[in-house]
């Protein structure tokens, strides 16, 4: 019994891990910005490689492979999230161009190139009236 | 077992004066002791080692205590510790001339920890008795010799340093994926139990093929026709004493390791692989010498040169005599010698005149009559004089060639000796006796150089005048080598005897 | 482990190594630099995952080492080249006439 | 033996201190030690017969010693090279009195005339190459001596490259005439001439030794060098090119002869080249204007008589050489000696400037008209009692062809005679003979004793002809010989024509007088394209052939090196294949999906690699392949590997994107890099060539003792559970330790480097 | 916060005393000693002086927070899936400037990372004056929802674990 | 198996020679880069393979029951790559150090140690 | 890099990552690991550093010079190979003391793991010998964009 409820977790741990990881490729594949890719590559890649380390964790049970593996899902939620803000922030510094189905940059030429600094708006967004949404 | 210990402290002392003099490096004075301490103790020490197997016989270490082939084994024979004691010479002699030579920006471009690691690279590939490990110390002795390439760091150093290090970094995987092959077929890596091997592997053509690769790459180590691309392109180049060790030593460890492999490892097949050698051999001296005949500069002549000598070398091997060997062996203890003293002496001529090109510099024959008596014996040994070192080499390798009756090889050794005759009278109608074309007074008497640069040409010239009078010690002792080398069934016994 | 789960693994072995070829796809695509990065970083992910996989499917443990360390290093690469955009960046930002961003990464 | 030969290179050693403590005292010191050596030779001469050896070991292995032996022939050079050195020691301490470099010149010389003394006594075959090399290398200094003078240079090397030349045939000659002779000593070879005559070797070792010879004994084609080596001090060319170094190629023709000579090879070379130098030599002289050079030319003919002279191997042919061997020892080194008297005192050495000496340079005169006459051969000068062996032996050698050489040879050297001796001495007083005075003692000694002695032997040459011509003929010949040297001899029909020669000679020469200008002008040409000018050529097609494939070879171009490495690698490689029977394997069972991705993925990658052509997708795709290879390793049960291979990228792209942002980018240069069908041509051949040699290997059974063995010992005895730990810091400890070697010189490489771009400054 | 840290330290330590006692150092046997030790620790909340410890507090909301975080990430997955796998974009992405409550640079980065991995959202970076945290939004229909929603779903708990 | 490898290996080793033969440096590194997996595959290979057992003695084992993967290839392999790391490393400060003292990182335009027109 | 959540990221992840290579080094002989891989992973987080904080930063981390540290461990490493000789053994053989803690726990200490620390140092000090020295160096065109 346990071990069907092992198992049954596992082939879900494993289809959605993978799954994702998957999806995290596609998603890198479809969408149109680099800023819009980052998004797959972050969420669902990240979320595939952790189900993946725990289905390891779950599956082996042994004391040091689970520690290793939850600390391998530690790891990746801690260093995922800052690679990607390096990555946006690179597309920023170079001016990729946006996909023009964005709706609004509040970022838009705060990067002030010469003194290598990322600036804060003029206004605060409190005040801000939204642009106006350029697509739909 | 103090033999095995020797063994160990020549590859330790390198080891503890590189590490030492980077610890040091911060307090120049104290790091140049060490340093030349540490080279004075490596002479010491692999003298002792070569005592030690003259008198006793082939040193073998087992390192770890892991019987061969399992461990990496150290195996010392004559060929070995007499290769090692010419590095330790060459060492010594070539940083006590950088000493001389080198200013605060070279020492702070770690001019000496570096020199050591190359003679630990070299000296470990003279003492290992192992394939892979073989690899190891070459590529030390490679990523020292690119350092040291490029210390002082003028253009042509660094245009010199791409070409050497692009193409040896090809010989480096080269000799890399003949080791991939010879361990796929044989399964082991201890030279003695590859021997053992080689004549179970029934696929010939693949194992001729796997010695060719490593022939090739030990070849390019060595400079040979047509892959020595890298040394005229860049042995001009660096400090003079960092291109006299590199004159004297580096191309030999090809040569040596030429030797190791086509006497121990592979002699199934002879019929390619040294009548390749001996083609080879033919063609690198001509190819060579002609090179340097086109040259005008002294250390660009002098490089060409060294590819010219490595054919002589290659040519005993490739004779595969017994008096082939000797010669082989006593060309590479001689040539090391001759040609570390030809590039410092360029040195120091260059120093006194101001140019190492000959259309720009003279005098020195008037200026520095001792520097010519100092620059006559080498050069002249170079070029296969009697009495000197060089003519006995020369002799050896001529008579073995022609007692087994290979004739050209024979015209091709004594061609290239009269041209080498050429280009040494070159330099030295030009350096010397030709006056300076800036006036008498543009050629600085010899007192003027440090007597640091001067004592190791000195004593290197002493050296090859000794080696030239009394040639009989230095005979016995290649004839040793030859006989060792000829006898791979007792270097296997001594290597494997105790054998788990 | 039953038969159900070592097909589940097969599939997503699948699955996996269709996340590879598409990763590689959108390395060579681009069409900028942050793009490629982007890629770069999926694919290490996506390594993670196959090591995982590969401790499923073998059962040796040891495999997870490598994922562990690709979970802690990986990202390492990314910064690096983060910075090194930033700097190409600064230098046409610098340039009075900058050349088309198709050429900034070559 | 050894002291006599030794001695002369100490007193080289000692020479520059002389010179410096003694002053002008010093060459009468130095003449000491030839004068000591030829009285010991003197004492010597009943020995001279028997012959007298000595060996001292000196390189046993190769059966090298330093065997000398002294009997008629190499006795006859001993006394010859001692006498005669001890005079021109003396002349040349007057010669070149004050001249600030006389310490060093004395070195070369005292080292020439041991080397000479080695050569002539040597009964080793390697001692006596030794020791001719030697003479090369001490007469390439002495040429060179006025080494500010680019034709002093220019001479000096031509006479080393050509000597040098035929030392290296004679070395590899004498090898052969030792194989062939089975002994390493001279006097061996020349008893066993009949089996070495009989050996395959014998006629390549005939010919490189006679290369040898010749081109030491200014033979033609090879002569040219020396009357270039005239630019050396007067001293050095009486004494080189009298007595010594020029006869070394002489004397070990005849010292040979019992062993080579008979044959219609040996005779008939030597006939021919030896009569064409001789009457080459002699028509050039009357060419010349220069007095040296007119002695040059007549020393070349000389050579070329006595090479003709051994030629035949007759017993008439032994006697005569040795007689003329001493006879034109005698004259050449008095008339170079007083050739340098009248450019000493006269300042020149032209015929044309000079005249009328006679006044100013009575002793002068006389020596050279004695030697001159001797030179001519006219009776009552020891030429006239030579010349008589010498016609003996050409009736002997054959009859007709060698007597009229030999006659037409007297015709010209009368000739020649009369330009060296009556030219600058007699006549009007020319300009420079109004400064001139008579030379000093010490430059006067040489040629008169030498003068006399042409004389006195011209006059009792019973004096010789027992005590030293016969041991010497004895020795060229093989076998004992009596010399008979007659004064007076029955007249006969040669006595005759030597007479006519005579009356001709003179007649030419006062044709000559007028004519000779004309002449001059008119074969300039011809001789401008001569052996001197083939020299010329030869140097010159040496340095276009070596520029020409310097440049094929090494164009400086690194894309041309990598090409032609692996073109020659990959080629050979292949074609060591074939010694065999090839067996591939091609092993493919059980494929699993994640590895033809894997595979696949990083084969894609790579390629992507290749072509990119910006660099940061070549690096992307180059990490990709890096983990690639990861995952293979890890595939393959090498998680150690593969988590090192991986560590390994990550800090590669680090560098790179440290590295990369510092250079330019690839787009510049990706089109410039053809050509691009050879280049994939190489890569693709490569590529096939590490498939198929892979294969091979898979083909073949594995021995597992290794890993096997690290298995069983790996716990229990290293006691660690990760195999590959325990072999990377037990079993193969070395290799790691060699490895962080690496790491660490690779740290300093690079700080190295990067010290070498701050230092911009550019020596060179 | 040192209080904080000691607890967490004593907890520990009962752990260890746990797995000792019944002589095994399983995961199980981990887990339950951890877990029976909180609870031994809670038991005694009063015992310690100064007022009853924030551990108890903040672990429970680290454990809340933790669920929640998966949750989000989980959510933030499913929607990009959709988005992906969906034949056509639904996506109405932009960058809204957050202005931030949270001060020190562990906050910062901890909420951005969080952000990051959260639906919808990538935090881009944060102004150098540290006032603002630029954040890139796949949904960005409403913007100010969405800033409501980083603001108060986010931030606030990230703090009141945090601080 | 090892048949895929292998080929992996060949097209490994052309791109890389193919690289190598550049005339930028940067490609030529990049070559030596690949040549080195290449080459380290070799090694791999040629020790044979076998699939997922790395050579890890169980840590209450004496020794390894059943089949192992070579030990001995992957040890020299892993010392092979970090040399071919250090290698790569120092070439690349090379390279820079190259580009700002010549200008260029173009081998055929380097031509300092050994200038175009050379005659004697 | 100035970038705030890079720099705080790093604060954590930098000490968490030079720990991991310690452990890595300790485990190596039994399991995957070792000088190598640990002094790689070392190497890392003082790389992280380095970009995230500037060079200096990098050094302060390292305490001595990086080449002092390489060549620190190139000297741990040889003198490794020499207490051998002591015992009599040959070069290299390695000494096992295993320091028994009570309990049936042993640390094993031996000179394979001092050899193991030495690959570790040279790794480190290497690799980031080189780093720190071409963040140090800006590139000619780029003097005030280092760090
Ligand atoms: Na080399
Ligand atoms: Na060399």
């Amino acid at each position: 019994m346990t071990e069907l409820l092992v198992d049954l977790l596992l082939i879900v741990l494993i289809l959605a891990g993978a799954g994702f990881a998957l999806v995290a490729a596609i998603g890198i594949w479809r969408l149109p910005d680099s800023l819009m890719r980052m998004h797959a590559s972050s969420k669902a890649g990240t979320l595939g490689g952790s189900l993946l380390l725990l289905a390891v964790a779950i599956w082996v049970g042994e004391l040091d492979v689970v520690a290793r593996a939850l600390a391998g899902v530690g790891f990746l939620l801690f260093t995922t999230p800052i690679a990607s803000h390096l990555i946006a922030r690179a597309t920023y510094l170079l001016g990729v161009p946006r996909w023009e189905g964005q709706v609004r940059d509040d970022l838009e030429g705060r990067y002030d190139l010469s003194a290598r600094v990322c600036r804060a708006p003029a206004r605060t967004v409190e005040s801000a009236t939204p642009s106006p949404a350029k697509a739909d | 077992m103090i033999g095995g210990w020797l063994a160990a402290f020549v590859l330790i002392a390198p080891m503890v004066s590189a590490g030492a003099t980077t610890l040091a490096h911060a307090t120049p004075r104290l790091q140049a002791r060490l340093s030349l301490v540490g080279a004075f103790v490596l002479l010491a020490v692999s003298v002792a080692l070569l005592v030690v197997v003259l008198r006793d016989g082939m040193v073998v270490l087992q390192s770890g205590n892991w019987a061969a082939p399992f461990g990496i084994t150290f195996a010392v024979d004559n060929l070995g510790a007499v290769m090692t004691v010419i590095a330790a010479i060459t060492g010594a002699a070539c940083l006590t001339f950088g000493l001389g030579e080198t200013g605060e920006a070279e020492r702070r471009a770690w001019f000496h920890p570096l020199s050591h690691v190359l003679l630990v690279g070299v000296c470990g590939a003279f003492l290992t008795g192992d394939l892979f490990n073989l690899y190891v110390w070459f590529e030390v002795m490679l990523i020292a010799s690119f350092g040291l390439m490029t210390v002082g760091g003028t253009k042509a150093q660094i245009d010199g340093a791409v070409k050497y290090v692009a193409l040896n970094l090809v010989a480096t995987l080269i000799f890399l994926l003949a080791i991939a092959l010879i361990y796929g077929l044989t399964g082991t890596l201890n030279f003695a139990d590859i021997a053992r091997s080689v004549p179970a592997v029934s696929n010939v053509g693949l194992l001729t093929a796997a010695a060719t690769l490593l022939m090739a790459a030990f070849g390019m180590k060595a400079a040979v026709f047509p892959l020595f691309f890298w040394l005229p392109a860049a042995y001009h180049t660096p400090l003079v004493s960092v291109s006299a060790v590199f004159a004297g030593l580096l191309t030999k460890v090809g040569v040596y390791a030429l030797i190791r492999a086509f006497t121990l490892l592979f002699t199934h097949d002879p019929e390619w692989t040294h009548t390749l050698l001996l083609w080879v051999a033919g063609l690198t001296m001509v190819t060579g010498v002609l090179g340097a005949a086109a040259q005008s500069e002294m250390r660009r002549i002098l490089s060409w040169h060294i590819i010219s000598q490595i054919g002589y070398m290659v040519m005993g091997l490739a004779l595969a005599t017994p008096l082939g060997l000797i010669g082989s062996v006593f060309y590479l203890v001689h040539h090391i010698i001759v040609k570390a003293n030809l590039f410092l002496i360029a040195g120091v001529a260059a120093r006194l005149t101001g140019s190492m090109e000959l259309k720009r510099i003279g005098g020195l024959y008037r200026s520095a009559p001792w520097l010519g008596v100092l620059f006559f014996i080498p050069a002249f040994s170079l070029a296969g004089f009697p009495p000197l070192s060089g003519f006995w080499a020369k002799l050896v390798l001529v008579r073995a060639a022609l007692e087994i009756g290979s004739w050209w090889i024979a015209a091709a050794a004594l061609v290239t000796g009269l041209l080498t005759i050429y280009s040494m009278t070159k330099i030295w109608a030009e350096a010397f006796w030709k006056p300076h074309p800036a006036g008498e007074a543009a050629a600085r008497p010899l007192a003027e150089a440090p007597a640091a640069m001067l004592a190791p040409i000195a004593a290197l010239a002493a050296g090859t005048v000794v080696i030239g009078l009394f040639a009989q010690p230095f005979y016995v002792v290649a004839e040793g080598a030859a006989q060792q080398l000829l006898d791979p069934a007792s270097y296997i016994a001594a290597v494997l005897g105790g054998a788990r | 482990m039953s038969g159900v789960v070592t097909f589940t693994i097969w599939i997503a072995w699948v699955m996996i190594s269709a996340a590879f070829a598409i990763g590689l796809a959108r390395l060579v695509k681009g069409p900028h630099l942050p793009d490629r990065i982007v890629a770069l970083d999926m694919l290490a992910l996506t390594c993670i995952a196959a090591a995982c996989l590969m401790v499923l499917s073998s059962g040796v443990a040891a495999y997870l080492d490598f994922a562990l360390v690709m979970a802690l290093v990986s990202f390492l690469s990314t910064v690096a080249f983060a910075r090194y955009v930033e700097w190409v960046a600064l230098r046409r930002a610098r340039q009075a006439k900058p050349p088309p961003l198709e050429q900034a990464d070559d | 033996m050894l002291t006599v030969v030794l001695a002369p290179f100490v007193s080289a050693l000692v020479a520059p201190w002389l010179v410096r403590r003694l002053g002008r005292w010093a060459s009468y010191s130095l003449a000491l030690v030839p004068g000591a050596i030829f009285v010991w030779a003197v004492l010597r001469l009943d020995s001279f017969a028997a012959g007298a050896s000595q060996v001292i070991p000196w390189v046993p292995g190769l059966d090298v010693a330093l065997a000398f032996r002294l009997d008629g022939l190499s006795g006859l050079f001993v006394l010859l090279i001692s006498g005669i050195g001890t005079l021109v020691v003396l002349y040349a301490g007057g010669y070149l009195a004050g001249h600030a470099m006389l310490g060093r010149f004395f070195v070369f010389l005292m080292l020439f005339m041991g080397a000479m003394l080695g050569l002539v006594l040597a009964d080793d075959v390697i001692a006596l190459f030794v020791f001719w090399e030697l003479t090369s290398l001490a007469s390439y200094l002495l040429v060179g001596f006025q080494s500010e003078k680019p034709e002093a240079r220019r001479a000096a090397l031509q006479a080393l490259l050509i000597t040098g030349t035929g030392g290296l045939a004679l070395l590899a000659g004498l090898i052969l005439a030792a194989l062939a002779g089975g002994s390493w000593r001279l006097s061996d070879l020349i008893v066993a001439g009949e089996a070495i005559r009989g050996h395959g070797l014998y006629l390549p070792a005939m010919v490189l030794i006679m290369l040898g010879s010749f081109t030491k004994s200014a033979q033609w084609p090879f002569h040219s060098w020396l009357p270039g080596a005239m630019q050396a001090p007067t001293p050095v060319s009486a004494y080189l090119h009298s007595a010594t170094m020029v006869k070394a190629g002489v004397y070990l023709l005849a010292r040979l002869d019992p062993a080579f000579g008979g044959t219609a090879a040996w005779t008939t070379t030597l006939l021919v080249i030896g009569g064409i130098t001789m009457l080459a030599g002699l028509m050039l002289a009357l060419l010349e204007t220069d007095l040296k050079l007119i002695l040059a030319w007549t020393t070349v003919s000389a050579l070329g008589a006595l090479v003709f002279l051994i030629g035949p191997a007759t017993e008439e042919g032994a006697r005569a050489a040795v007689a003329f061997l001493l006879t034109h020892a005698l004259y050449k080194g008095a008339l170079f000696m007083a050739a340098g008297n009248v450019d000493h005192e006269a300042g020149t050495r032209d015929l044309r400037n000079l005249s009328g000496l006679i006044r100013a340079m009575p002793i002068t005169f006389a020596a050279t008209a004695v030697s001159s006459a001797s030179m001519a051969g006219i009776p009552l000068s020891l030429g006239w009692v030579s010349k008589a062996i010498t016609k003996a032996a050409a009736i002997e050698a054959g009859g007709f062809l060698p007597l009229s050489v030999i006659t037409f040879a007297t015709l010209l050297l009368v000739a020649i005679a009369g330009m060296v001796a009556i030219e600058p001495f007699l006549g009007q007083k020319s300009e420079a003979a109004h400064e001139a005075h008579e030379a000093p003692p010490s430059m006067l000694t040489g040629p008169v004793a030498l003068a006399s002695l042409s004389l006195l032997f011209g006059l009792f040459p019973d004096l010789v002809s027992d005590a030293v011509l016969a041991p010497a003929a004895s020795a060229v010949a093989g076998s004992p010989l009596a010399v008979e040297a007659k004064v007076i001899k029955p007249f006969d029909w040669t006595l005759g024509l030597t007479f006519v020669a005579f009356a001709a000679g003179a007649a030419l020469y006062v044709l000559w007088q007028r004519r000779a200008e004309r002449w001059r002008d008119r074969l300039d040409p011809v001789l401008s394209r001569g052996p001197d000018a083939g020299y010329d050529r030869a140097l010159a097609g040496l340095a276009r052939l070596a520029s020409w494939q310097t440049r094929l070879w090494q164009p400086g171009l690194l894309h041309r090196y990598t090409a032609a490495t692996f073109s020659v690698i990959v080629l050979v490689t292949a074609a060591a294949l074939f010694r065999g029977d090839l067996r591939l394997a091609f092993p493919v069972d059980r494929v699993r999906l994640i590895e033809v991705v894997v595979l696949a993925l990083t084969g894609a990658a790579a390629i992507v690699a290749a072509l990119a052509t910006t660099r940061l997708l070549a690096v992307t795709a180059l990490g990709m392949v890096g983990i690639g290879v990861a995952l293979i390793f890890m595939l393959f049960g090498a998680p150690d590997l593969a988590i090192t291979q991986f560590m390994v990228e990550t800090l590669v792209v680090v560098l790179l994107a440290l590295v990369l942002v510092r250079l330019p980018g690839f787009r510049l240069s990706a089109a410039a890099d053809r050509p691009r069908a050879l280049h994939a041509a190489i890569a693709g051949a490569t590529g096939l060539l590490v498939i198929v040699l892979l294969l091979g290997v898979l083909a073949e059974p594995f021995d597992p003792r290794l890993s096997e063995w690290f298995a069983r010992a790996s716990v229990p005895e290293a006691f660690g559970h990760n195999i590959v730990n325990v072999i990377l810091v037990d079993f193969r400890a070395i290799d790691t330790l060699g490895e962080i070697i690496v790491v660490f010189a690779a740290a300093l490489a690079g700080l190295a480097a990067i010290a070498a771009r701050a230092a911009r400054k550019d020596a060179r | 916060m040192n209080r904080t840290v000691g607890l967490f330290a004593i907890n520990l330590l009962l752990m260890l005393a746990w797995c000792a006692a019944f002589g095994s150092f399983s995961l199980w046997a981990m887990g339950t000693g951890f877990v029976a030790g909180f609870g031994a620790l809670w038991l005694t909340r009063t015992l310690w002086v100064g007022g009853e410890p924030a551990y108890f507090r903040k672990t429970v909301r680290f454990l809340a927070f933790t669920l929640f975080y998966a949750k989000a990430l989980l959510q933030s997955s499913i929607q990009i899936a959709r988005q992906v796998l969906s034949p056509r974009l639904l996506a109405h992405p932009g960058v809204i400037a957050v202005p931030l409550a949270a001060e020190r640079d562990v906050e910062i980065a901890a909420l951005a990372n969080l952000i990051t991995l959260t639906p919808g959202t990538l935090a881009l970076d944060v102004s150098e004056d540290r006032s603002t945290l630029y954040v890139h939004a796949m949904f960005l229909d409403d913007p100010e929802a969405a800033l409501a929603d980083i603001k108060g779903n986010f931030e606030a708990r990230l703090l009141g674990f945090l601080r | 198996m090892e048949l895929p490898l292998v080929l992996l290996i060949g097209l490994l080793t052309a791109v890389a020679t193919w690289l190598m033969l550049s005339r930028n440096l940067i490609r030529l590194l990049l070559g030596f880069a690949v040549l080195g997996n290449a080459v380290n595959l070799s090694i791999f290979v040629a020790g044979r393979l076998t699939r997922d057992a790395p050579p890890l003695v169980p840590l209450d084992a004496e020794t390894i029951a059943g089949a192992f993967a070579n030990p001995l290839p992957q040890a020299l392999v892993l010392t092979a790559i970090v040399i071919g790391f250090g290698l790569l490393a120092f070439a690349l400060v090379l390279a820079w150090v190259a580009y700002e003292r010549l200008g260029t990182v173009r081998t055929d335009e380097m031509r300092v140690a050994e200038p175009p027109e050379e005659k004697t | 890099m100035s970038s705030l959540i890079l720099r705080a990221g790093t604060r954590l992840l930098a000490p968490m990552m030079l720990l991991f290579s310690v452990f890595l080094l300790w485990r190596g002989h039994n399991l995957p690991g070792g000088g190598f891989i640990g002094g790689l992973v070392a190497t890392s987080a003082i790389a992280l550093q380095g970009i995230a904080f500037g060079p200096a930063s990098m050094r302060r981390t390292l305490v001595f010079a990086p080449a002092t540290i390489a060549g620190a461990g190139v000297l741990i490493a040889t003198f490794a190979a020499l207490p051998a000789a002591l015992a009599g053994l040959p070069f290299f053989t390695g000494l096992w003391l295993k320091l028994d803690l009570g309990d049936g726990a042993v640390l094993p200490l031996s000179t394979p793991l001092l050899f193991d620390i030495g690959v570790y140092f040279t790794v480190i000090g290497g690799v980031c010998a080189l780093i720190a020295a071409l963040e140090e160096e800006p590139a000619l065109e780029d003097q005030d964009m280092g760090g």
